[in-house]
């Protein structure tokens, strides 16, 4: 199995001829053939002893560590525990460092230090069988590792397959961001809830009602809520050009931040800033629930003409969204984060579905940067789904290599 | 003094970088949004790398990776409670001007302070918030057993009158898209509690059928959650990861600054 | 046990004052919103003092300033998030934000290639040999992912073939909206299911003498 | 009948909100007592639990606050229960910033008091709430006494027995999190795809659509889905130990499968509330038609 897919491997995909990945099938089978079965096994005694013991440094670890491997004997009593044992230099005195059950076959030594010599032994030990003089504790014969020291590791080899995914991906990003800088066009397919966006804006002026632009509760670390605040700079340029009164209500003390000077920058840059007030964009309080009813009883008390819920939204989607219809509001909802995109699709009239979040703010801004990304994420994708169907491919004959390497650990 | 590689190369990174940056800050403002971002690429990538890297100096118990996630611990304590100037400047404005619903900032302003001070008082007399030594709750807990807990959950509770009231509004068959969400909506609710079971009550010939179809709807209900419903949240996990990603290494190449209050360029 | 009867007749009293606002908006609810504001502010200070500032930042240089004397970075760190409030100096609260925003944006990284990406697309992967039930399922499963995936694709105006592969991405989409909003009843009720418990049997029924 | 079209078209959304009122009043008031048939999902995590051996370490994650307790509150008992009755030891630690830490104090005294053998920090230590979850969750991998220098009340790690042998995360046979919102999906995508501890998440019924992906990537052992899930519980937990049951018999206290009354019959209400809507939006749909041509 292994062998088929390593040749299969080769013929396939050049890309599998990466060093990293051939390290790793080599590490595998090297690991494979140090647990083979032995050809004989010595006579036991009255208790066997293990078998196939092998000490080693465990590979991609921070150092500080031995790995400890065997094959327990067969026909050991129930009750019976390994017992692993560690001499060090200059003293080469043994010392019990852990006695485990049966069964387990495995470990790690994490008390040893790097760079010092160490020299394990394994025994099988039983509180019920009598020893050779009959009384009860009967230990079987040692079983010596060979000489081995803990090292400090550069890499770790099984996650090869995330290190080459995320170098290509970033590689993927920033090259697209490049290809958008150097001026090439890239299209962006329509996304219905953005057009929406001028319309609600051109109808809140007509009736002279309020815009709310909600960029969800969470903080700066959240991706989505950047997302949020580019769609609020272009919300905020809209309302600037139309002369809206916009108010953007916030939960997270960053976030509020971050949104009051995307706010002044689009007013700046539509050369409104008359316009623009400090309370535009305002700190309600640090609750999720206290700011849902503020903010809920603030639109039944303003009633504005557009409500923009966009950004990573929890329990409080519901209540905004189901609120801000009653007061008769368009509403345009987006969120990445699936948990809650059923509620805002039930209850407003557009809704940004997961991804489309992240094109949005490419789409509004027409930024090469975010053109840019949107086609790497695309590439990406692609990538993701011709893997994907290889994959089927494969297994369909039996072959799980491709799903194999896409476990992480 | 501990000088371990691990510590004196974060403090180098995130202590004496950042003041030079002030220091020249004050004199070059351009300087001001240049130097935070270079130094959030470090911040950024020490996590990333060290997933990959296991050397000690940066991935082992006191190398640079697991110091800053000690160190951001603490940073994220201090940005909690950002908002909290926040409240104040805002509620202490109202009172001040007598605004309209000034009294309203009274009453937060005094939850805040009650609250805030029986927390201060179990950090410094080492109670802490839970229980004091005798097992009666601490003051901080009565607060929050009596007041904060009731308001929460009641708060979040009013979500069951939205869900009916949206279930009733919004779930009409206007287009094959809605139908499909309705129909999924309907099943799903039927499945996952014994509702016909409920409704044949009052009718005794029926209680098997009922069971039996019940049953039927339960499994069926797991078998939408687990394949279409699955495969959804599949592919909007796949699709949105990539976004989040994406965006991930623009922020951390400060190509993506919004979030310093920068829009593109400086 | 006279302060027991008491707290549960404040609880019960805000609990009426938030449901009121189902009514409508009201004094009541605007004095337990603007309560329940101030009290979460402060609960906050007393978590963050008590759990996170006290342990891990002030007692370990406290009893050991040798072994954490670098944690006086993070302190000052923390109070350089604060120069936001002084308008003259507002910028130098960057610096932390900076690295604040990053790190948690870089941990998050390692979590959406490593732990969500691979794993996912991972699973997507089915054989597709036998022809039976099991088969049948798995590849409503794969024609759900991709469906979804392509829906996705935003650099490329939709073709024929692709455009009815997104709407089936969509149907898919509104099967799990449906099924979640229908699932999500359940949790929402339970909410309510958990005030009237408290409501009825432990103020009503005490308060009638039933027991 | 346009007339009670027209009044169903523009329903004050208040009667409604008394429908449900009323309708999630009357079981508590008079209980139905109605059958729970358990999923997949929740015997899976209740076999792994079952299955673990007495000394074993579960770590359970108190990551809700009020808003979701009495979805959450249950699970959490009911898991701790299971662990203390098969002598598994227990960690429990708080995320969720917002009254997390009430909860868990107040669930950890609760089930304790109904195992008086049990010693604190032999059997069970409570961390307590921690801020930064994304941060704490990377070092464990390194060591729990780096974010969590000491318990919830600010005795040191170093000082308890039971965490003499419980270094980092790896020795943790199993992360329950009892979640809402994001911080279940961390344990996931986080703690489990880099170090692999088991988890088992025990969701608020909103999230636990997203979870079905991660239950059938692997990456998830088991899914506790919101009420329902915790009722599933309790009914396998007093099955298989029949000592348990008493705690779910009693009159006062809230238990998940007592609430399952109360969802059956607004799920019913609900459901009848769509079929009113639609039948008017179709009649509705129907005049204008007609009214047209």
């Amino acid at each position: 199995m292994r062998t088929g897919a390593r040749s299969l491997a080769h013929i396939v995909n050049p890309l599998f001829r990466a060093p990293l990945l051939a390290s790793l099938l080599l590490t595998l089978s090297v690991s494979a053939f140090a647990i083979a079965p032995e050809t004989s096994s010595p006579a036991a005694p009255e208790l066997p002893p293990a078998q196939d013991f092998v000490a080693k440094d465990r590979p991609g670890d921070s150092g500080n560590s031995i790995l400890l491997t065997w094959k327990d004997p067969a026909g050991l009593p129930a009750e019976a525990k390994l017992q692993i044992r560690r001499a060090e230099p200059p003293a080469y005195e043994w010392s019990e460092i852990q006695t485990v059950k049966q069964g387990v076959g495995r470990y790690v030594d994490s008390s040893a230090r790097d760079r010092a010599v160490y020299r394990y032994e394994i025994r099988v030990v039983s509180d019920a069988t009598p020893d050779s003089a009959g009384i009860a504790g009967a230990v079987s014969a040692p079983l010596l590792s060979d000489p081995v020291t803990s090292k400090d590791n550069w890499f770790r080899a099984e996650r090869s397959n995330s290190l080459i995914a995320s170098i290509l991906f970033i590689g993927i990003i920033l090259g697209s961001i490049r290809y958008a800088q150097s001026g090439r066009k890239i299209f962006i397919r329509r996304i219905a809830g953005l057009n929406a966006v001028d319309e609600a804006i051109g109808r809140a002026t007509e009736i002279g009602k309020k815009v709310f632009y909600i960029p969800g509760i969470q903080s700066m670390d959240d991706i989505q809520t950047i997302a949020s605040i580019a769609i609020l700079g272009h919300v905020a340029r809209a309302t600037a050009r139309y002369g809206t009164d916009l108010d953007v209500p916030n939960k997270d003390p960053l976030t509020f931040v971050s949104a009051r000077e995307a706010v002044k920058a689009a007013y700046l840059s539509e050369g409104r800033p008359d316009l623009f007030r400090e309370d535009m964009v305002n700190y309600v309080t640090y609750d999720q629930f206290a700011y849902t009813a503020a903010v809920s009883a603030r639109m039944i008390r303003e009633k504005p003409a557009a409500i923009f819920l966009i950004g990573y939204f929890f329990a409080e989607s519901l209540i905004l969204a189901e609120t801000g219809q009653s007061t008769g509001a368009i509403q345009i909802a987006g969120q990445a984060d699936p948990t809650q995109l059923p509620f805002f699709v039930a209850t407003c009239d557009y809704t940004l579905i997961g991804e489309e979040l992240y094109a949005a703010s490419a789409y509004l801004s027409r930024e090469p940067v975010l053109m840019g990304s949107t086609r790497g994420q695309d590439i990406a994708k692609g990538i993701l789904l011709l893997l994907g169907i290889v994959g089927v491919v494969l297994a369909s004959f039996g072959n799980t290599w491709i799903a194999d390497h896409l476990k992480t650990q | 003094m501990n000088l371990e590689f691990g510590r004196v190369a974060l403090v180098v990174l995130f202590g004496i970088l950042p003041i030079i940056g002030i220091a020249m800050g004050l004199r070059a403002p351009s300087l001001r949004s240049r130097i935070p971002i270079f130094i959030g690429i470090f911040a950024g990538f020490i996590p990333i790398v060290a997933l990959y890297v296991p050397k000690a100096f940066l991935s082992g118990e006191t190398g640079m990776s697991s110091r800053l996630d000690l160190w951001l611990i603490i940073l994220a304590a201090f940005a909690l409670l950002l908002g909290i100037v926040n409240v104040v400047q805002n509620s202490s404005r109202k009172i001040g001007r007598r605004e309209k619903g000034w009294p309203y900032a009274v009453v937060l302003l005094t939850g805040l302070a009650v609250t805030g001070s029986f927390g201060i008082y179990g950090a410094v007399t080492g109670h802490g918030i839970g229980f004091m030594p005798d097992g009666s709750s601490t003051p901080f807990k009565w607060v929050e057993d009596r007041f904060f807990q009731p308001l929460q959950s009641t708060i979040f509770s009013l979500l069951a009158f939205f869900m009916a009231s949206a279930s009733f509004r919004a779930f009409r068959a206007r287009n094959a898209e809605a139908s499909i969400l309705l129909v999924a909506a309907g099943l799903v609710m039927m499945g996952r509690v014994p509702l016909l079971e409920f409704l044949a009550a009052p009718i005794p010939p029926l209680h098997a059928a009922a069971a039996s179809a019940s049953q039927f709807l339960g499994k069926l209900t797991e078998w939408i959650m687990d394949t279409p419903n699955g495969a959804a949240q599949s592919g909007i996990i796949i699709g949105a990861a990539l976004g989040a990603a994406s965006m991930a290494i623009r922020v951390i190449l400060g190509i993506e600054r919004g979030y310093l209050g920068l829009g593109k360029g400086e | 046990m006279e302060l027991g009867v008491v707290g549960t007749w404040i609880a019960a009293l805000l609990t009426l004052a938030c449901l009121s606002f189902l009514y409508k908006d009201n004094p009541f609810f605007r004095f337990a919103e603007s309560l329940f504001a101030g009290v979460s502010l402060g609960y906050y200070v007393g978590i963050t003092l008590n759990q996170t500032l006290m342990p891990n930042l002030w007692e370990p240089m406290r009893q050991n300033f040798g072994q954490n004397w670098d944690l006086l970075v993070p302190g000052l760190l923390g109070v350089i998030l604060y120069m936001r409030y002084l308008p003259k100096f507002g910028w130098v609260s960057r610096y932390a934000l900076a690295i604040y925003v990053t790190y948690y944006i870089g941990v998050d990284f390692t979590r959406r290639l490593h732990g969500e990406v691979l794993p996912q697309l991972g699973r997507a992967i089915l054989p597709l040999s036998h022809f039976d039930s099991r088969t049948l399922v798995s590849a409503i499963f794969m024609l759900g992912v991709g469906s979804v995936l392509i829906y996705f694709f935003f650099s490329r105006e939709q073709g024929p073939v692709t455009k009815r592969i997104a709407r089936a991405g969509i149907w898919f989409l509104m099967i799990s909206f449906g099924a979640a909003f229908g699932f999500t009843v359940m949790g929402r009720v339970a909410l309510l299911i958990g005030r009237l418990n408290f409501l009825i049997l432990q103020w009503i029924y005490p308060m009638l003498g039933i027991s | 009948m346009p007339g009670f079209i027209d009044r169903m078209l523009t329903l004050d959304r208040r009667w409604i909100f008394l429908f449900v009122l009323v309708s999630v009043a009357t079981p508590i008031i008079y209980p139905i007592g109605l059958p729970v048939t358990t999923t997949g999902s929740t015997r899976a995590a209740f076999e792994y639990i079952e299955a673990l051996k007495p000394g074993d370490v579960v770590w359970i994650s108190f990551d809700y606050g009020p808003s979701s307790a009495p979805e959450n509150d249950p699970m959490a008992e009911a898991i701790m229960r299971q662990c203390f009755t098969k002598k598994v030891r227990v960690l429990v630690s708080v995320f969720y910033p917002l009254g997390g830490l009430g909860l868990a104090n107040s669930a950890v005294a609760k089930v304790t008091a109904e195992f008086p053998d049990l010693k604190y920090g032999e059997d069970y230590v409570n961390l307590g709430y921690k801020d930064g979850a994304a941060a704490v969750m990377h070092r464990l991998g390194d060591d729990i006494s780096g974010p969590f220098p000491t318990d919830v009340n600010g005795r040191p790690i170093g000082e308890i027995p039971m965490m003499r042998g419980i270094h980092d995360i790896r020795q943790v046979k199993l992360v329950f999190t009892a979640a809402t919102g994001i911080i279940g999906e961390w344990w996931i995508t986080q703690v489990h795809s880099q170090f692999g501890t088991p988890i088992i998440i025990g969701p608020t019924a909103v999230s636990a659509p997203k979870y079905y992906a991660y239950l059938n990537a692997g990456q998830l052992l088991g899914m506790l889905g919101g009420m329902k899930g915790a009722a599933e519980y309790e009914k396998l937990l007093a099955g298989a130990h029949p000592e348990l049951a008493k705690f779910y018999k009693t009159t006062r206290a809230f238990t998940a499968t007592k609430g399952m009354d109360g969802q059956t019959v607004i799920h019913t209400v609900i459901l009848a509330f769509i079929v009113l809507g639609n039948y008017a939006f179709f009649r509705a749909r129907a005049a204008k038609k007609r009214g047209a041509a």
